[in-house]
């Protein structure tokens, strides 16, 4: 039986999700959860007229989780590396987000290139593809990796680590909250984001590299992306 | 850290109002969830705990060595690698009264975990009761229940309660582990917001720490009292 | 003993079907070894022995440390399991797996060197507490009966101390009431003594005295000697888990057989 | 019979997968390092830091007892992972100088704050359950304070307390796995690091549970071996 | 005793400058009030005590429980706080505040009814240690002297053994040896074999009755009148804290002058 019969069948499409942000997905103001990845899946389970269930993982668990069928997709901002491709089925990609670095103000430090020195410290997310970003990219500077985005942005901030990085997201909202914060110049990486299912629900990867097309081709993926992404239009209704 | 104190104490304490009362309300959420957590991992580790620490407290041949086995099982592992086998490797093996969903075998693994501590405490205290008093129920006609009943249990209570209060603060971390499973409680509640406030990482956790110290405070200050009655009142022994 | 001494026993004492002279309690050929442990050998602590009780006598065990009094009277209320042998009382086969120990337990008093006494109830509650839980009295008779025995043994009084809030011998003397008001048939009296100062054994000698007196059967092991020459009706010693000597008092201290028993009387007499 | 054997390693393999792990051996090998390094760290110096709290505790005096009291108190009632926090990004703004110290070095003093407070309050019953005539039998043939507590009352109230303490660093060294908040790379760090990259939970879950365990049986071994040395062969004898 | 007896004590004896028949012990007025607590009245526990004893007497304090012997023996080496009242041992002050306790309590040697031996020791150990900790010997000399003292109770054979391995009565002879390995000018005892079994009490009293032989100074707490009249030089009776009756043990044995005393002796003797 084909996974596409099961969510008919139960008429629920069940997204895992985690909370890593603005815009891409977060509690809002309302505490509701809201944001680019989960529009996205909203639109998905409407088009299907099924109903969409929300379960939201710590990051530890959001892999076991699908692993263990206790949803259908991840909408998370999970990067399809080679690697995890070989275990799991990714949708083309939606979006890609750039990778840049942060500093404290009163650091010496202009572009990111200026972080790949001995004796720098840059800071990054557990599991996360920043860590990999600043292994590949400043090989002289020592990774260290934090158990959140804002814990290595605090770090930064008060000077145990030299640097973050982060996504464009993410570091625009520490800068907001941490006045003494700026931004590094240049992109070190873009990383695609994609929805992921398991290996054996082939149907569904390919429903969803073609709704993926159906939007991209009827713009409305460019209206939400501008929405979230290119403007702040979402901040005073979430905010 | 200090200065965020400073400024706490200065000028910004419009800006902590501000953030307690954009985030208490989903802390104060969580702080329910782990509080009907921790109460059920009470409840389940307490009862459970407590059956299999009597009867490893009375040497039967068999029973000794498979609790303790269990009971090192339990201590050697991480609470959330038995989370991960509860909750998802558990469904894998095909019996279908195995699949729990996340707040079942949320209960279910923390009232194990928490038996492992109990078990080790109710067996110590039933041990450490002579055996003297056994033999005098004995020779009374008294069997091993009511023994156990009426005279060895309300006597290792004493030792039996602070011990019990210890693990039922250390039972407060596990709870917080819960949200592997997609169980959203008080730690996660915080660093949910924390990822609406990112510049307030400490203070955030420091309210959440808050909530957490209203629960752990009591139970120690009411097993404190309960062990000092226990020392001054009629136990005092020869 | 300080208390009022006034309260006749008989009640307590006449077992239905137990005239006095009948044997009470029938001990065949008694084989118990305590296996060897880590840190011990194995020990013989009875080698078979056989002792006969009748109804209303009074029997007293001495012998050296060790020599496996403690254990003797500790099988006949199947404190203790015996590896062969037969032991019966009153009846009831103590040595019989189908038997109900607990219930053959409550026809059957006995007093421990260190007394016992459940130590977080008050002297009162440790009376009444057996009567209620094993013989299912009901509270009001317990407390009446708990409040008779207590005045018997002149501890009424100080019926709402806890153990640790009475002496040695005020709680020895605690500890026979609450085995006298389950009414026993038979009463074991391990060393009652020996954890007292001398001033206060004078007084639980006493009650033991006149517990004799009006017609208990007892079993005692004690190192009084005093006590054994003027109470027993028949000495009873033990050495290396053995009787070795057996008699009425004149022929046990007068008169020793085994120069064994004549070495022991000279040290501790 | 070749065909039976083979199916059965492959359907492990497909559980659990060998190959995988071994690829990682270098980051458990990190990870049990710095775990290790913590917990063994962190245990001695909250047995010595514990013991001192115990000894405020009982001495009777209250300018010691509640001081030691309130500590134990209010650590016991707060989750360590805030008093993580706080000594990592708080002590270096007192003390500036411990700015730049290696994270674990922190780490450890962290844990060591929290768990001395729990020792002390297992040494404490351990020192009260020595019976008073030892202490009496001390003082008579001359013994200073400090002499009672090193070769009398120490060495049998320990042997009491064993199986608490063996319970407490059994918790100890799992706690240590809240290091990596602070970016020290321990052993649940390297199980993680294995998920994220390779999707492969069982490997990483399992493997770090079997690491735990030999780990818990060494300490539960030596535990053993402390108690028959203080114990000597057997001069407990229960009475 | 079942060990051989032939060592010379007078090594371990011979206090310098204590020649025998100086003053040893001299208490003056010493006052003790236990205070009052949750659970019982405050209790005067010595009520204005003086006693002097001198180099080489054996003095035997009798009396009721609770009468305050126990309590004396220990404000002799400091056990005890007291509340007024002066003590001084072969010169040093212990009621001083500038006293060395440790030092002190180090050249008087104690014996308590409950060994008090280190459990966690064996015999051997228990008395090396506080020779090597307190009187910083060389491990050897103190164990040359260990043997040479567990010789002299006849307890070399058992060494080895820990204290649970041994009965009370040779723990007792070990908990002897512990305090006379120290070279103690006084021997402080405290009901030393109320613990014991009948048939070993002997054996502990012939212990002490051949130090007594040997000119040790010793304060003796005891319920053994029969040693009391044999060995003491002085008997004093306490009744409720305060010294009743003083003098040779024929003066108090045979023509005791307070009713208290005559009453007590009958009940014991
Ligand atoms: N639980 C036990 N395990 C092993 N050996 C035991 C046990 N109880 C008693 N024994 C041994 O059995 C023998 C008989 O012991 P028992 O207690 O009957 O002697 P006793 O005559 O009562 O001595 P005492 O006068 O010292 O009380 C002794 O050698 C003793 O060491
Ligand atoms: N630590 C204490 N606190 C309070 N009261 C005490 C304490 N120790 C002894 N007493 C009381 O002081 C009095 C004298 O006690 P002590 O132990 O000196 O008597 P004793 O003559 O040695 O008696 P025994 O023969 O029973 O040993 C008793 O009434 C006793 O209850
Ligand atoms: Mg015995
Ligand atoms: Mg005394």
């Amino acid at each position: 039986e084909d996974i596409m019969d099961r969510i008919l069948q139960r008429g629920e499409l069940r997204v895992g999700v985690q909370t890593q942000g603005e815009p891409v997905s977060f509690i809002d103001k309302n505490g509701d959860r809201t944001g680019l990845a989960i529009d996205l899946v909203t639109m998905m389970a409407k088009d299907l007229n099924v109903k969409l269930v929300i379960q939201d993982y710590d990051w530890k668990g959001l892999i076991p989780a699908l692993l263990a069928d206790k949803f259908d997709i991840i909408a998370a901002d999970m990067t399809p590396t080679p690697e995890r491709t070989a275990a799991l089925l990714f949708s083309k990609p939606f979006f890609y987000q750039d990778t840049i670095a942060f500093t404290a103000k009163d650091k010496p430090f202009t572009k990111w290139e200026d972080l790949n020195t001995a004796g720098v410290s840059v800071g990054g997310t557990q599991g996360g593809t920043y860590i990999v970003a600043i292994k590949e990219f400043m090989p002289n500077a020592t990774a260290k990796e934090f158990a959140s985005g804002p814990a290595s942005a605090q770090a930064v901030a008060s000077g145990r680590v030299d640097a973050g990085v982060s996504s464009v997201s993410n570091v625009a909202a520490y800068s907001t909250s941490f006045d003494n914060l700026k931004v590094l110049d240049g992109v070190i990486t873009r990383e695609p984001l994609a929805f992921a299912t398991r290996k054996e629900n082939i149907q569904l990867k390919f429903w969803m590299d073609n709704y993926i097309d159906l939007i991209t081709a009827d713009r409305k993926l460019d209206r939400l992306l501008d929405y979230w992404w290119n403007t702040t239009a979402w901040e005073k209704d979430h905010k | 850290m200090i200065g965020q104190f400073l400024d706490f104490l200065g000028a910004d304490l419009a800006h902590y109002w501000k953030i307690a009362a954009a985030v208490m309300p989903a802390l104060l959420k969580g702080f329910v969830e782990t509080l009907k957590l921790a109460l059920v991992g009470i409840l389940w580790g307490s009862f459970l705990g407590g059956t299999l620490g009597i009867l490893r407290g009375q040497h039967i041949r068999v029973a000794t060595p498979l609790i303790g086995a269990y009971l090192h099982l339990l201590r050697g592992t991480p609470f959330l690698v038995q989370l991960y086998v509860i909750y998802f490797v558990l469904p894998n093996t095909g019996y279908s009264w195995l699949q729990w969903d996340s707040q079942t075998a949320a209960f279910v693994s923390l009232g194990i975990y928490t038996s492992s501590y109990v078990t080790e405490i109710v067996s110590g205290a039933i041990r450490a009761i002579p055996r003297g008093q056994w033999e005098g129920a004995f020779a009374l006609g008294f069997n091993r229940l009511k023994t156990l009943r009426l005279i060895i249990l309300p006597q290792s209570i004493g030792l039996i309660l602070p011990a019990l209060g210890g693990v039922y603060v250390t039972l407060i971390k596990a709870t917080s582990i819960v949200s592997v499973v997609g169980i959203v409680e008080l730690m996660r509640q915080a660093d949910i917001s924390i990822v609406r406030f990112p510049g307030d990482i400490l203070y955030i956790y420091f309210l959440a720490g808050a909530l957490y110290f209203a629960f752990c405070f009591p139970v120690l200050m009411i097993v404190g009292r309960l062990e000092e009655r226990s020392k001054n009142g009629r136990m005092v022994r020869a | 003993m300080d208390g009022p001494g006034g309260i006749d026993l008989s009640a307590a004492i006449a077992a239905p079907g137990q005239s006095p002279g009948a044997i009470s309690i029938d001990i065949k050929s008694v084989k118990k070894r305590y296996p060897a442990t880590a840190n011990s050998a194995g020990i013989v602590a009875l080698d078979d022995v056989s002792l006969t009780v009748k109804s209303g006598e009074v029997v007293v065990i001495i012998g050296p440390s060790g020599s496996g009094k403690s254990t003797l009277l500790r099988t006949i209320n199947a404190l203790e399991k015996i590896d062969s042998g037969t032991i019966v009382v009153n009846g009831d086969v103590v040595t019989n797996k189908a038997t109900d120990l607990p219930a053959f337990r409550s026809k059957v008093g006995m007093v421990f060197q260190h007394f016992n006494l459940f130590l977080h109830k008050t002297a009162m509650e440790n009376v009444i507490l057996p009567q209620v839980a094993v013989k299912r009295r009901s509270r009001a008779e317990a407390e009446a009966n708990a409040g008779k025995f207590l005045a018997k043994v002149g501890m009424l009084e100080r019926a709402n101390n806890y153990p640790s809030q009475l002496s040695g011998g005020q709680q020895q003397r605690v500890a026979i009431a609450r085995a006298l008001a389950m009414n026993p048939q038979v009463m074991l009296f391990d060393e009652a003594t020996s954890a007292l100062d001398p001033e206060t054994v004078g007084g639980v000698l006493d009650l033991m005295r006149e517990l004799a007196g009006e017609g208990m059967t007892m079993v005692v092991v004690t190192h009084e000697m005093h006590f054994a020459r003027e109470v027993a009706d028949r000495v009873v010693f033990m050495d290396a888990g053995a009787i070795v000597e057996m008699g009425t008092p004149e022929q046990v201290f007068r008169n020793a057989q085994s120069e064994r028993t004549r070495k022991f009387l000279s040290l501790v007499g | 019979m070749g065909g039976v054997v083979e199916d059965f390693v492959s359907a492990i393999q497909s559980a659990y997968n060998f190959r995988i792990v071994g690829q990682y051996v270098d980051e458990f090998a990190r990870g049990i390092g710095h775990t290790v390094t913590a917990a063994a760290s962190a245990l001695v110096l909250s047995l010595v830091f514990g013991l001192a709290l115990a000894l405020m505790r009982i001495s009777g005096r209250r300018f010691l007892s509640h001081p030691a009291a309130a500590y134990i108190q209010i650590i016991r009632s707060t989750p360590l992972l805030l008093q993580i926090y706080i000594v990592y990004f708080g002590l270096p703004a007192v003390f500036p100088s411990m700015g730049r110290l290696p994270e674990i070095f922190l780490g450890i003093i962290a844990l060591t704050m929290h768990t001395g407070a729990y020792m002390a309050e297992i040494i404490r019953s351990g020192l009260l359950s020595v019976p008073s005539g030892q202490r009496e039998g001390a003082i008579a043939v001359g013994m200073t304070t400090f002499q009672q507590y090193r070769y009398v009352i120490l060495p049998q109230g320990i042997v009491n307390i064993i199986p608490a303490l063996l319970g407490q660093t059994a918790i100890l060294i799992k706690d240590t796995s809240l290091l990596s908040l602070i970016t020290v790379f321990d052993l649940v760090s390297a199980g993680m690091l294995l998920n994220s990259d390779r999707v492969r939970p069982n490997e990483a879950f399992l493997t770090i549970a079997a690491i735990y365990f030999v780990i818990y049986l060494l300490v539960l071994f030596l535990s053993r071996l402390v108690e028959d040395r203080l114990a000597g062969r057997g001069w407990r004898v229960p009475a």
